[in-house]
C-alpha cells in the first residue's frame, strides 16, 4: 500500500467517505475546521451531502434525521461546540441512533484556547447529556489509528445502533503523518428496517424516538440500552500494552500523551527504571478489567495516568486499579502539553511515594 | 333519511365544537352518559334534520364522527 | 537518525510550506515523518512556526521543542527558538530580514539572502524555496529527485510552468550554501 | 348510503391526548387529510415537535421523527437530505418553533429546504402547562405571566409567518386558522398547497395555523374559537406573505 | 419559627428571593415550571427581575451577563434543558463567575421521561460541559435542606467565584412539606470589585472572560481554577452519617434515594441486619476520605451505592471505597423510584457477595 | 497646531490583531467615539462575540464581557436587567450574529430590550479561516463553498436589519458601510443615534455594518472597499429598515 | 401512627385539592406531613393523583406505594389501586360515578355520593369536600377546627363567602359516612 | 504649514486604505522601511500639500494616523 501525508483532519473527513459516510453536517471551529472543508470540496464529488448547518445544536439535530432515515452520517467539532452538542447525543443514545461524533479537543473551559487538550474525557465518557447512556468512545495516537477508527466507529455505530465518538486532541487533528489506506467495502452496509423511509405502503410506520413518558416503559427502554451497553464492554474493549518484564511503573495515556509516555519509557529506562504503556484505545467501554491485571502484577509498584487536563481519566484508571496500587498523576492543562521528562518524573514521584 | 350522523362515543370528549358548527342545531352532548373517560359524547337527536353537510365531522378534533349521506336519494328527490 | 526541524516566520513567508515539502520528501525517501502547524489568532499577519519531524524509526511526539535544525525567517523567531536549538544544531537565518546574528557558539549557522536570491529569479514568493535548497544541502537530508519529483505532483496543470521555477529556486539555495560570498557560515566552536 | 367523512386515514386508530376541544386535533386532520389526496402519505416522513403535540408520531400514519424541542427543521433537514424525493413535513408548536427553536426554522428557510413547516400558534405553552409564548398577546395571561404580557418588559409578540415570508429560500408563508368552517377551508387548501410546492421542490413551505388551548386560556372549547376570532386575528392577521408562484 | 407548607420548586423559588437572589432567566420545562411561575409572581414585588428567555441556551448567557454584572443570580431547569446549558455553565466556570443553577432531573436520555431521576449525577459532577472546571453540587433530600441549600448555594458561589449546583429530582421539585423559614440577611452580601458595572471613570475597564489564547496563560488560569477547587475540597464537604455500631452494611445514597435507604435500614434491623447510611450533601466534592473511613471499619463488610440511575454515583463510591470492601449496587432508571424492599435486597446480596 | 484628529480616547492602547485593512478596527473607531462623544462610555458595557472581533474586549475602553459564540445578546440581557440605567452593547460578526445567535438577536429584539448591536457583515466566517457564512452572497467562495455558495443547496444570504426592522420591540434598524468617507459619516450617525435611542430607552436598536475580510475575500485591502461597494451592496441595500422616531 | 392516602381521579375532580388539604391540616394538628402529585401529559384531561403521608414521626418516603386508606373518584382509579391497599386499609369510592364495587374482603369501604351531595348544596365542584368529610369523619385522622380554619385562610377576600360552603360540604360528607341509608358500607371481614 | 499628519509607523500594517481616502493623493507606503511587524508602513511625503481633511486618520483602521492643521494659520490667511 502507498504512504501518503496526510493531515489528521483531512484523514479523518477522507477515511469516512471511504467508510460510505455520505452525509455530514457540520459547523467551523478551530482545530477542526479542515474536517467541514475537506467534505465540502469532498462530499458532491461522490454524490455525497455536507451541509454547514447554522449552530452544532442545528447540526447535531441534523445528523438525527438523517440517521433516523438511515445514512452513514457524522458530525465534528471541538470543546465548546461539542458542549452544545449534548442534549441532541443523549437524543442520538436514546432513540439508539447510529452516527460518528468527533472531538478534535481544545482547551477550556469556556471559551479556552484553541490548542489541543484532552479535558473533555468526562464529557465523552460520561455523557455530557442528560440521562442514562454510553457513547462509544475511540482514541487515536497516531493519524493512521484515526482513519483506522473512523471506519470501525461507523461500523460498531451501526452494530449497536449507538453514536460513537472519536475524541482526538487538536494536536491529532492539525498534524501530518504518513496513512496507508487500506481497501474497505462499503457495498456492504448493514439494511437498518428501523430507518424511516417512507412505509411504501408496506409496513406499519417506523417511529424514531426517545420519549418514553410512562415511567415502566422508560425504565424498560434504559434496561434495555444497559443490556446493550453490558455487550459492548464485553466485546468491544480496545487497548494496547506494553509492559516489560520487571515492570515498575505503568503509565496509562491516550492519544498525543501516550507517545509522550512512549518516549518518556526510554527516558527512564535510560536510568535503569523499567516503564511500561498502557494505552486504551476504547475510552468507554474502558479496559478496566486489562488494566485491573498489570496493576496487580508483582513487579508493578505504581501506576501513573499522564493527560492533558488536570485530571480526567484518572478516575477510570483508579476505579481500574480498585487500591492494589498507588495511582499517580501528570497532568497539563489549558493547551499545554508535557513534555516526556516531566511524564518521566512524575513516575519517579510514584515511584517515591510508593515505597 | 338522507343522512346519517355517527359518534364514537367513546371516544367522544364532551368538547361541543360539533355543535356550534352544525348549520341545524342538532346536536348536543348527551348529560345522561358520561363515557369511560368521564365526559358526556355528543348525539344528534333529530337525525331527519340533518343536511349531511359534515361540517360536525370537520370541526371533531378526535375525528370521532362518521358522517354518511344517501346519494342515491338524494339525486331521485 | 531524527531531524527536529523548527521552522518560523511572518504568516505569508511560505513557513508551512517549507515543512510540508521537506515532510512529503522525507516519506518519498522512506522516512518516518510528522508535520504539526502551530495555529491561533497570532497567524492574523502574525508569526507562524510548524515542526517537522524526519525520522528512521517510530516518531514519538510530533512536538518538536528542542530542534536539531531552526529554520528561521524573521527576527522574533530567531529571538524565541534559538535558545532551544540542541547544542551542535543547525541555524539558519533569513539574512534577507533579520540583521541579528546568531549569539550562540555551539551551534552551526547559515545566513541566506533568501529575498534577494528570489527576487533574482523573478519571483519573491519562492524565497522558501531557496531556504528550503540552502537546508538541504547543508543537512544532506533528503534526494533532489525526490523533491523535484514532489514539486512536479504539486504543481500540474496550468501551474505546471512553477515547477522548473521552484526547482530553480531549490538549486540556488543550494549553491548559495555552499558559497563563502553569497552567506555568511559560522560554525560552531 | 355514502360516507362523506370519517377519519382521515392517514391519521392512525390510536386516540388522541389533546384536551377536549383543543384545535391541535383538528389540524392533525388537515395535514392528514392533504397527505392522503396528494397521494403523499406512503413517502412521508414527519417529524413531532416537543409540545402538546409530541405524540403526533403515534397519531399520524406515516414515518414518524419526535425531535428535541425546537430542533425540528434540523432534524426535517438532516431527514430530507437523505430522502430528496420523500415528502418531509414538520408539525410545532410555539414554543417550540418561534422560541427555542428560531435558529432551525430561519435557517431551514433560508437554505430553501424543501420541506413543509406546520406552525400551531395558540399563543401559549401548553404542554408545559400555559406558560408565556413568543406570541403571547400584549396583556394576556400566563402562568409567568401573571398578570399578562407586560410590553415594556416582553415586548410584543413574534410575527413569523412574516419573517419567514422575508426569507429568501421561502417558496410559501401564510397564516390561517381553523375556528370556523370557512378558514377551515382555506387552511385545508393551504397546507395542500404547501405539500404540493414541496412536491414541485420549490423551496421551503410554511403554513402558521391559529389554533386553540381551552385549558391554558381558561376558556370552554367553543369560547376559544371566539377568542381567536376576536383578538388573536386582530394582532396576528390571517393571509399569505410569500408565494413564489404569484410574483407580482 | 412556624412551620409551612411548601411544594419543593415553590420552596426553592421563595428561598433564593429570601437569599437575596433578584435576578432569574429561565425557560419552563416539566417537573420544575413552578420555580419560573412562582418568580415571574414574586420577583417584580421585590424589585427582581424575571425573564423567560427564549430557550435554556439564553437563559444560561444571561446569567452569564447578569452574574458578570454582580447580581445574584439563578436559574434552573430540568435534564434535557440542563443539558443546553453546558456550553454556558463551562464558560461561568471559566470567567469565574457566581451563580446558582437548579436542576429537578427527570428520566433520561434523551426528552425520556418526565418523571423522577438522578441520571444528571455524571453532568452534574464531572462537568458535562468542555474543559477542566468543577461545579460545586449540592443535593437536598427534604424540601426543608433544598431551602436551606439556596442560601449556601449563593454564599458558596460568591465566596469561590463558581456556578453552584442544586441537584434533586423531580420528586423533591413536586412534592409538599412543611418548612421553617430561618432569618437570612440579604444586606450584607459581598462586594464584587470585578463586577462590570460601568467603571464610573475611576478604575481600569473590568473584562468577564474565559478565554486564554495563549496556551501558557491558560495553564495558569486552569491552574489557578484548580487551586480554588483544592480549597473547595479542603473547606466545603458536607453530608450525614448515620452509621451504628457494628454496621455491617453502608447504604451510600443521596437526595429522594436517601430517604428510601433509610426505610430499608429499618426493614434490615427488623431483620437482624446492622444497616447504616452515608449521605453525600455535596456531591462535588464528594466526602470521599469520609467514606472511605466508615468503609474501612472492621465491622463493614459491604458498601451499597443507592440511585435513581443505573449507576453514576458509584463512581466516586468506587473511589473512596479504593477496594477496601465491595461495592455493591441498587440502581432504578428511567423515573422509576426504587422501594425500601429493593433497597434492603441489594443490601443483603451485597452481603452475600463479601463472605 | 490642532488636533483634528487622533486615536480615540475609547479605545484602549492595546495593538489590533486584525488584519491589514480589515475594517473591523474603522468600526470599533466609530462605536468607541459615539460612546465618548456621547459621554457614555464610563458608564458602558460592552459585549464581545466569538469571531476575529474576540480580543474587542481589549480594545473598547470601557468594561466588557466576551460571551459565548451567538450569545452576546443573551449576554447583553442579563446585564441590562441587572444595570438598566447603563449603556450596553453588542458586537458581532455575522457567523455570530446571523447563524449561531439567531435566536438571542431576534428575542432580544422582541423583548424590546434597551441595548445596541452593532453587527459587522463581512459574508464571510473570519477567525475560523473563511467558512461560509448564511450572509454570504451565492456565488460567493468560501472554505466550506469551495465553488461558491450554491443557492440550490444553501439558499440565499439572510438579510438581518430587514428582519429585525419586523419586529416589535426593535426601535431603530439600519444597514450603513465604513468603504468610504461619505458612507462612514453615515454609518457613524447611525452608531451614534442608536445609542442615543439607548439612553432613551426606546427599544432594542440594531445597526448592521458591511465590512470587508480582505484575508478570506483573497482581496488586497483596497480591493475590498470596492468590492463592498460593486457586489456587497447589491445584495445587501443600505438604508433604514425601522426607526420608531419617524413614524409614518 | 403513619397514615398513607392515595387520592385518585380525573383531572378537574379535585383530587389535589383533597390531598392538600389533608396534608395541610395535618401539618396544622402537629403530624409530619408531605404530599406528592403524579405529574404528567395524562393529566390532560386524563387521570390524577397525589399521594398523602400524615405521621407523628419523620417522613421517610413521600410515595405512597401500599396505601393505608384509598379515595376513588373514578373507576380507573379503583381499578388500579385497589389491589395495593393494605389489609385492614380503608377504601373511599365515588359512587356518584363509580358503579362498581370493592371485590376485597379484607378491607373497609366505604360508598360516598359525592356528587349528588354536592349537587345538593347547589355547587358540583364541592363534590370533592363531600368525600373529604366523609374521610375525615371515618379515620379520625384531622380536628374539624383546623380544616375549618384552613379553610378560613384559603378563602378570602371575594372568596369569603365559599368557606361556609366548603364547610357544608365537610359536614355533609361526615355525616354521611354515619348513614347507612346515604351510603353503602361493608366492613372488612 | 498648515497641516500635520503624523503616523505610529511601529503600529501601522501598511494596508493603504488611508492612500485611497487622501484627497491629495501624497500617502504612499514607505517600502524602505519594514517594521517590527513586517510590514511596510504608510508616510506622507509632501506634507505642504495635505489639507488636514483627516480622512486617512479616520479610515486607518488601526488608528495609527494623527492630524493636525494649523488652525490659527487658517484664521489669519
Ligand atoms: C430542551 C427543552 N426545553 C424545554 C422543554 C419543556 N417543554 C416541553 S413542551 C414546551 C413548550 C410547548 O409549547 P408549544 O411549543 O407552544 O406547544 P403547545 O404545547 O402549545 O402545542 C416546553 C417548554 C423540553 N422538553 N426540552
Ligand atoms: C460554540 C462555538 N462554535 C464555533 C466556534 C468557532 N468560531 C469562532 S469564530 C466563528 C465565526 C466567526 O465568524 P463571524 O461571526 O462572521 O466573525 P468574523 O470573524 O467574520 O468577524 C466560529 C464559527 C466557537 N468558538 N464556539
Ligand atoms: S352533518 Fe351537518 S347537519 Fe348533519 S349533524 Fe353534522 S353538521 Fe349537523
Ligand atoms: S366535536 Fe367531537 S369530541 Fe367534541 S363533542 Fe363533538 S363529537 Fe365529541
Ligand atoms: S394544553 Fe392546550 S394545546 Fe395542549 S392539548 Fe390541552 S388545550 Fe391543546
Ligand atoms: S480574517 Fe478577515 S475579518 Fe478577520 S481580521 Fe482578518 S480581514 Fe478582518
Ligand atoms: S489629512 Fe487629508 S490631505 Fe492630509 S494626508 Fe490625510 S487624507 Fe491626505
Ligand atoms: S490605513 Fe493605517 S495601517 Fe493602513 S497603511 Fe494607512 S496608516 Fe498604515
Ligand atoms: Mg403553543
Ligand atoms: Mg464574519
Amino acid at each position: 500500500m502507498k504512504k501518503e501525508l496526510w493531515k489528521g483532519n483531512e484523514a479523518i473527513a477522507e477515511a469516512a467517505i471511504r467508510a460510505g459516510c455520505r452525509h455530514f453536517f457540520g459547523y467551523p471551529i478551530t482545530p477542526q475546521n479542515e474536517i467541514p472543508e475537506y467534505m465540502s470540496l469532498h462530499m458532491p464529488k461522490v454524490g455525497g451531502v455536507f451541509v454547514q448547518a447554522e449552530s452544532e445544536v442545528a447540526a447535531i439535530n441534523m445528523v438525527y434525521g438523517a440517521a433516523g432515515s438511515g445514512a452513514r452520517v457524522m458530525t465534528s467539532s471541538s470543546s465548546p461546540g461539542i458542549s452544545l452538542k449534548q442534549e441532541g447525543i443523549s437524543y442520538l443514545a436514546g432513540a439508539e441512533l447510529p452516527c460518528l461524533i468527533v472531538n478534535i479537543m481544545r482547551g477550556g473551559p469556556g471559551l479556552g484556547t484553541i490548542q489541543p487538550a484532552q479535558a473533555d474525557y468526562y464529557q465523552a465518557t460520561r455523557g455530557g447529556g442528560n440521562g442514562d447512556y454510553r457513547v462509544i468512545v475511540l482514541a487515536p495516537a497516531t493519524i493512521q489509528e484515526a482513519c483506522d477508527q473512523v471506519r470501525d466507529g461507523f461500523d460498531l455505530a451501526d452494530k449497536y445502533r449507538m453514536p460513537v465518538m472519536i475524541l482526538a486532541d487538536g494536536m491529532i487533528g492539525q498534524m501530518m503523518e504518513a496513512v496507508e489506506w487500506h481497501d474497505s467495502k462499503v457495498d456492504d452496509l448493514p439494511e437498518k428496517a428501523w430507518a424511516t423511509t417512507g412505509t411504501k405502503g408496506q409496513r406499519k410506520p417506523n417511529i424514531i424516538n426517545s420519549l418514553f413518558i410512562d415511567p415502566n416503559e422508560s425504565e424498560n427502554h434504559n434496561l434495555k440500552l444497559n443490556r446493550k451497553y453490558e455487550e459492548v464492554k464485553a466485546n468491544e474493549i480496545r487497548y494496547e500494552a506494553d509492559i516489560p518484564e520487571d515492570c515498575e511503573v505503568v503509565f496509562v495515556a491516550y492519544g498525543t500523551p501516550a507517545r509522550l509516555a512512549r518516549a518518556a519509557v526510554r527516558v527512564l529506562k535510560e536510568e535503569g527504571i523499567n516503564a511500561g504503556l498502557f494505552r486504551p484505545i476504547t475510552l468507554w467501554p474502558f479496559p478496566e478489567r486489562e488494566l485491573h491485571e498489570i496493576a496487580k502484577r508483582d513487579s508493578v509498584k505504581a501506576v501513573v495516568a499522564v493527560e492533558m487536563s488536570m485530571g480526567q481519566m484518572i478516575d477510570d484508571v483508579k476505579i481500574a486499579v480498585n487500591g492494589v496500587k498507588p495511582v499517580g498523576f501528570c497532568g497539563k492543562a489549558g493547551g499545554i502539553v508535557p513534555t516526556p521528562r516531566e511524564v518521566a518524573d512524575a513516575a519517579k514521584d510514584a515511584l517515591k511515594g510508593a515505597r | 333519511m338522507a343522512s346519517r350522523v355517527t359518534f364514537n362515543q367513546d371516544r367522544c370528549k364532551g368538547c361541543s365544537l360539533c355543535t356550534v358548527v352544525c348549520p341545524k342545531n342538532i346536536i348536543f352532548l348527551d348529560r345522561t352518559i358520561t363515557n369511560r373517560r368521564g365526559y358526556h359524547p355528543a348525539t344528534v337527536e333529530d337525525m331527519a334534520a340533518c343536511i349531511g353537510c359534515a361540517n360536525c365531522a370537520r370541526m371533531c378534533p378526535d375525528s370521532v364522527i362518521t358522517v354518511e349521506r344517501n346519494i342515491e336519494e338524494e339525486k331521485t328527490t | 537518525m531524527t531531524h527536529e526541524i523548527l521552522i518560523s516566520g511572518f504568516g505569508g513567508q511560505g513557513v508551512m510550506a517549507i515543512g510540508k515539502t521537506l515532510a512529503e520528501a522525507g516519506m518519498k525517501d522512506g522516512y518516518e515523518v510528522s508535520w504539526l502547524p502551530s495555529y491561533g489568532p497570532e497567524m492574523r499577519g502574525g508569526t507562524a512556526n510548524c515542526s517537522v519531524v524526519i525520522s528512521d524509526e517510530m516518531i514519538i511526539s510530533p512536538i518538536v521543542l528542542e530542534p536539531t535544525v531552526l529554520i528561521a525567517m524573521n527576527a522574533p523567531s530567531l529571538d524565541k527558538f534559538l535558545p532551544n536549538v540542541i547544542p551542535g544544531g543547525k541555524v539558519f537565518v533569513n539574512s534577507s530580514i533579520v540583521d541579528k546574528k546568531v549569539d550562540r557558539t555551539d551551534v552551526d549557522s547559515y545566513y541566506i539572502p533568501t529575498m534577494e536570491m528570489a527576487q533574482h529569479l523573478g519571483n519573491l514568493r519562492v524565497a522558501n524555496m531557496v531556504m528550503l535548497g540552502a537546508v538541504n544541502e547543508v543537512t544532506d537530508l533528503l534526494e533532489e529527485d525526490t523533491i523535484r519529483e514532489m514539486l512536479s505532483l504539486l504543481f500540474t496543470g496550468s501551474k505546471a510552468d512553477l515547477v522548473e521555477l521552484n526547482i530553480n529556486a531549490l538549486r540556488m539555495g543550494a549553491s548559495c550554501a555552499n558559497d563563502e560570498a553569497c552567506m555568511i557560515r559560522s560554525e560552531s566552536q | 348510503m355514502a360516507v362523506v367523512y370519517q377519519k382521515s386515514t392517514g391519521l392512525t386508530d390510536v386516540e388522541m391526548h389533546y384536551c377536549p376541544g383543543c384545535t391541535h386535533g383538528v389540524i392533525h386532520k388537515l395535514v392528514a387529510d392533504a397527505l392522503v389526496e396528494l397521494d403523499l402519505l406512503d413517502n412521508t416522513v414527519g417529524v413531532a415537535p416537543v409540545g402538546c403535540s409530541v405524540f403526533a408520531y403515534n397519531y399520524f400514519n406515516c414515518d414518524m421523527h419526535e425531535a428535541a424541542h425546537g430542533r425540528a427543521p434540523a432534524v426535517a433537514t438532516g431527514i430530507k437530505r437523505v430522502l430528496p424525493d420523500n415528502t418531509v413535513f414538520t408539525y410545532q408548536g410555539d414554543g417550540d418553533l418561534a422560541a427555542i427553536g428560531t435558529a432551525e426554522v430561519i435557517h431551514a428557510a433560508m437554505r430553501g429546504e424543501s420541506i413543509t413547516t406546520i406552525f400551531v400558534n395558540n399563543a401559549i405553552y401548553g404542554m408545559t402547562g400555559g406558560q408565556m409564548a413568543p406570541t403571547t398577546l400584549v396583556g394576556q395571561k400566563a402562568t409567568t405571566a401573571p398578570l399578562g404580557r407586560d410590553q415594556a418588559h416582553y415586548g410584543q409578540p413574534l410575527h413569523m409567518a412574516e419573517m419567514i415570508g422575508l426569507i429568501g429560500g421561502a417558496a410559501y408563508s401564510t397564516r390561517v386558522t381553523v375556528v370556523d368552517m370557512p378558514n377551515m377551508m382555506k387552511a385545508r387548501n393551504a397546507i395542500k398547497k404547501a405539500f404540493q410546492m414541496q412536491r414541485e421542490k420549490k423551496g421551503f413551505t410554511f403554513v402558521e395555523v391559529l389554533s386553540t388551548c381551552p385549558t391554558n386560556w381558561g376558556l370552554t372549547p367553543v369560547q376559544s374559537l371566539s377568542w381567536v376570532k376576536d383578538t388573536m386575528m386582530q394582532e396576528f392577521p390571517l393571509g399569505v406573505f410569500k408565494d413564489i408562484d404569484k410574483k407580482e
